[in-house]
């Protein structure tokens, strides 16, 4: 075990990743100077020693040109045909550059021509929010990939899921999505050092409850493990649930989760409207109605674009004191209106 | 030129396009009594293009394709029942009925699907001569797309990446002169070859798309020198569709003048072949008679193999999504 | 009054604003030749007289070469500087080409910029689905856009909704987009011929009943009434409802034939995980809950692409019988099962 | 050339570049001490090209910018002020706050916005130039774009569809050799301005970009070309950034080479200019030492503008997405 980051846990899986596969390639734009901190060496730099381009070389580390839709084709026909790439998009903001490749080509190839090739590939990006860089850089658009079927979809919210969830992603044969959170990024625990798999749609309960459970996503499961563990000072006890894949979803974990208590709040940093909250909620309602005693609470970002300034940004994405104030709410306790 | 090539390579290039030219046709007739349902693009008239095309590349070469997508396959050599019976829909289908005339594929052959998105199939081809680079497999790629996918910008950052990394790629733009309704004039600015060499890689136009020949040599060019590591081509081949965008669509004003077709009518490549083959004296008219009706036997037992097919059972359609099925959820 | 198919609707609500305004331009691939039947004459010809080539010159109406993601930037970039484009996709499958000016520039621009611009746009699709057409020319992807805050969706579900909502977005300010539902475009009715508009985020109700709430869209619209005309012969009176906006979405409309009859069957012809029917459930399990009395049922296309074959795809979206199932099923009657 | 200026014009230039550098200087101090969050990228260094370029505009000609922004509506003629707030994130900013850095526009100036979506500016352009041409208004839309952008697709669609329709739109690619931390050598196919030729458009280099004049005649042509409704042009600007791609960016190894940059650094096109201002008899050195600290004052008043002003209201972030209040929704 050594304490890593939750940025150096993705760099440490796509290391073991391209040392254990001569078939894996990372492409992206500025991978060859670890821009983002996932390429370097044991840093966030190039200087240092056994930088991926030192250590795997040009012909497997590819810097691209700023073309998005070809790059994520290019990755597709690459899987198609012997390679298994990971694809480092930067920002999340910047997939929609190449909707029609990931809907059109990622998503439907497999299927269409039935069964024919595989598609072993993995596509990252990470979600830039609260970090006042304005609508273009803040988007967290994983709900509308959910809406694709034939995409896996990843959102790690510690540094072993992370690290785990990426090795299964790559060593998957079907095309995986991952989205990481920025806010993330410096976050730190002990990571087991040697290869290990978390499979996709097993999710993991933070805490353990009978009052209230929390269903949250990402970015958003820091802040609920805060808002539990301030409950808990006050007596109320609220299970804590990751799902930790989106797709496939570990939809049991959650009903269970919710049997337990009864009482469903949702925490997502996505936009609301048909974003995961809403799934989440609609299987709720679906299977586990008859053991909800009061109405299901989504703590999403609004429907609104993100704004730049720290005076505006701030109040967008479910924090622990507000889902502390809503569970309180939903519970009926004092000063829950405060 | 001819002397370089067999008989057997002239005489298969006459029998992949007869294939094309008898399969559309049929096909065409089964969606006109119901057989075939959704929509329907012919290459009839465009044979010379795709099989000069085809007959370039290798077993083991890689292919995409578009919209109209039957010759691109067949020009490649795969059989013609599976592909038949995929436009009916049954389960014996090339893709088990789950593509449709838009989506063949045969990967036995390299052939790595046909895209009803315009343009979307570029970018796929591109990652496999990264493939193929990275794996250093000497395969080369083509992609076939038309002059109205030439205005889709994934062409330009394909043509520039394959530059940049010099990659055995050949984009090859079938221009029919039309997109659907739209003359390529209208909406082109410039001339689609002439692109090629602001991405600093060769263009090379066919002016002469109606012969199989010019269109083998041009694309032999190309991927001789993508073998060679030298990087990718654009190659335009001038061409023209015989038959409507797509079987059955009936626009109220033809959008194409009538001169113009009937002019480009005479120019049938098949004809063109088959006279060129007994001038030069590859084959006797009785010879390519011969052929002729091997190949109408061919997309008979084609269209035997289609109807005699079962369709899909209704749990098909809930296969092949992902490769395991998927994890926790109900 | 006349008699109007659901596709002259839209082909009329386009006549009327281009005359109406000489802003209005219309901006697509093939249509000029009217391949898509709404730029035409009284039919679906170039050939007719008074087509809107002929009719409005070529300055108004664009004939586009085949670069969705230009033209639609294009289209925004225009209406931020004094035209009230309406933009015609043709297939909605196409709009992936342009989601990145779609949710980057066509969403955000007025936000970012603080109000200095107003985007007035409309862009036009059609679902071309159950028409074996296959993946690629098959997609339903609203729920995606539902999930992108600055965006307008209509998606009617008949003649004379399709014309009076059309004009709305025409004259709305804020981009709209609309999501035209093929099954339907041969569907007639009687149809105002004067101009009329039907305001944005005001559902209708098409029959009304205490058993059970549908809430249906696009084409479910049509079924779910067929459904319920069934389900009447039976005994069983079905509220069936159709928010026809999905942005702004209804919600009081939805809440409010919910609390009627205390049960709900949502039927959407799109893909089910974040979909619009979630978030209609989710919704309802926020406001309505009290009134529940039985769990949220979602009728949906399933999680999965779209297959060719007649004998696969006829299976892939909810029908009338299928959806009358569902109630009986709900309601505990006898003979559900079958 | 320069006789057909006059002093005024050509002080303004200069007048301009001073306020880009020193804004720019001074949002680079802001930022290090914590007062502007988030990225902010200087275009130190390339101010002759914006600012050439700009100067050959109307007032009432259209701009769209990328994330290399605050030059942009500068150049046009926008005043500090509300900048320099919209960096601070406060409610007087030129969007209230709700931009930032990579978000400028001015409306009132013809700036519709900067993008920080590389390459996503572009079609924003042509559609400013559709509707010029469609309402006659005589307006030249100008959008600025970096050597990466120039291998996104979108780039050459816009040109194609502006060369067809013969739009009023003069596509301006600012090569500072460098997208971030790649080179554009190891990206680029070709050149980016050899790129027009086959789009059926002028494509103009401008080697000397560090020259004011030199940018400035070449837009001007490119924008008098566009007004006689002539179409659009390809114009490539060779420049350099003198600074990191955004303040506060630390790569570990330096991506440029030290003698490169060296070189580069000697060509100051504020430096350049000034002493050609001196040397032609345009104005003295006692004249420009008074201008810049005009600049300097004023940028001075933009600080203090943008320090004294309020943050917006919390609630101001739940307006301005719609022009309504949306329906009936909860
Ligand atoms: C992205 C996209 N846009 C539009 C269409 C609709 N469409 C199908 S084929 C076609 C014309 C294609 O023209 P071209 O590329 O020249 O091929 P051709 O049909 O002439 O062989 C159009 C517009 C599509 N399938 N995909
Ligand atoms: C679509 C997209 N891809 C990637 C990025 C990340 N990014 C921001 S600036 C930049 C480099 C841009 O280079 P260039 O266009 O040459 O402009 P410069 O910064 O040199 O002025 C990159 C890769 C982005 N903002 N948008
Ligand atoms: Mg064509
Ligand atoms: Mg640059």
């Amino acid at each position: 075990m050594s304490i890593m980051t939750y940025l150096g846990a993705i760099g440490a899986a796509q290391r073991e990743a391209l040392t254990a596969d001569e078939r894996v390639v990372l492409i992206g734009e500025d991978v060859e100077a670890n821009v983002y901190g996932t390429t370097g060496g044991t840093g966030k730099s190039r200087a240092a020693e056994g930088d991926f381009l030192q250590t795997f070389g040009r012909n497997r580390i590819r810097n691209t040109p700023i073309s998005e839709e070809s790059i994520v084709g290019a990755a597709a026909g690459a899987a198609m045909t012997g390679l298994r790439p990971i694809v480092d998009l930067s920002y999340s903001s910047f997939l929609y550059m190449a909707m029609d490749q990931f809907v059109n080509q990622v998503a439907k190839n497999r299927y269409m021509f039935g069964g024919q090739a595989s598609m072993p590939v993995v596509f990252r990006s990470a979600m830039f929010y609260g970090l006042n860089t304005g609508a273009h850089h803040s988007d967290r658009p994983y709900p509308m990939f959910m809406n694709v079927p034939g995409l896996k979809i990843i959102a790690p919210a510690s540094p072993s899921d992370a690290k785990g969830l990426l090795r299964s992603a790559i060593d998957s044969d079907d095309p995986v999505l991952s989205f990481e959170a920025c806010p993330l990024w410096g976050m730190k625990e002990e990571v087991q050092d040697d290869e290990y798999f978390i499979p996709l749609g097993v999710g993991r309960t933070l805490r353990e409850g009978s009052d209230v459970t929390i269903v949250a996503i990402s970015g958003g499961v820091i802040e609920a493990t805060a808002a539990a563990d301030a409950l808990a000072a006050e007596g109320v006890t609220a299970e804590v649930f990751d799902p930790r894949t989106l797709v496939p979803l570990d939809v049991d974990g959650i009903i269970k989760a919710v049997e337990k208590t009864g009482r469903l709040v949702i925490v997502d940093p996505a936009h609301r409207t048909c974003g995961a909250a809403a799934e989440v909620s609609a299987l709720v309602a679906e299977h586990a109605f008859s053991s909800l005693k009061a109405p299901i609470v989504r703590l999403t970002a609004p429907d609104m674009q993100i704004p730049f300034s720290p005076a505006l940004e701030k109040q967008m994405y479910p924090k622990r004191d507000g889902i502390a104030a809503a569970v309180r709410t939903m519970l009926g306790l004092a000063g829950a209106a405060a | 030129m001819s002397n370089e090539l067999e008989t057997k390579t002239l005489l298969e290039m006459q029998r992949r396009m007869l294939r094309i030219r008898y399969f559309d046709e049929r096909a065409s007739k089964m969606l006109k009594r119901g057989l075939i349902p959704g929509a329907l693009h012919t290459s009839i008239g465009q044979e010379a293009q795709v099989v000069g095309a085809c007959m370039a590349l290798g077993d083991a070469d890689y292919m995409t394709g578009n919209h109209r997508s039957h010759g691109h396959p067949i020009g490649k050599g795969s059989p013609l029942g599976p592909l038949m019976a995929e436009l009916v829909g049954k389960a014996t289908g090339i893709c088990k009925g789950k593509g449709g005339s838009l989506h063949l594929a045969d990967f036995s052959l390299g052939s790595l699907g046909e895209s009803g998105i315009v343009g979307g199939n570029i970018p796929i081809a591109l990652g496999a001569g990264l493939s193929s680079k990275v794996l250093g497999n000497d395969r080369v790629v083509l992609s076939f797309f038309g002059d109205g996918a030439a205005n889709q910008g994934s062409l330009y950052e394909s043509m520039n990446m394959a530059g940049v990394w010099k990659l055995p790629v050949v984009f090859l733009c079938e221009n029919n002169h039309y997109a659907l309704s739209t003359p390529a004039h209208t909406v082109t600015s410039g001339r689609i070859v002439d692109r090629a060499a602001g991405f600093g890689i060769p263009g090379v136009r066919v002016e002469n798309g109606q012969n199989v020949l010019a269109v083998y040599e041009a694309v032999r060019d190309a991927v001789d020198r993508a073998r060679r590591g030298e990087g990718p081509t654009l190659i335009e081949v001038m061409t023209y569709r015989f038959r409507e965008h797509s079987e059955g669509l009936k626009l109220g004003v033809d959008y194409r003048d009538a001169d113009e077709k009937e002019q480009w009518l005479q120019r049938d490549p098949i004809a063109i072949m088959r006279e060129w083959l007994i001038a030069e004296g590859w084959a006797t008219a009785d010879e390519l008679d011969a052929l002729d009706n091997e190949v109408l036997d061919e997309v008979e037992a084609a269209y035997q193999f289609a109807d005699s097919s079962p369709y899909p059972d209704a749990s098909v359609a809930f296969e092949d999504l992902y490769t395991e099925v998927a994890g926790a959820g109900r």
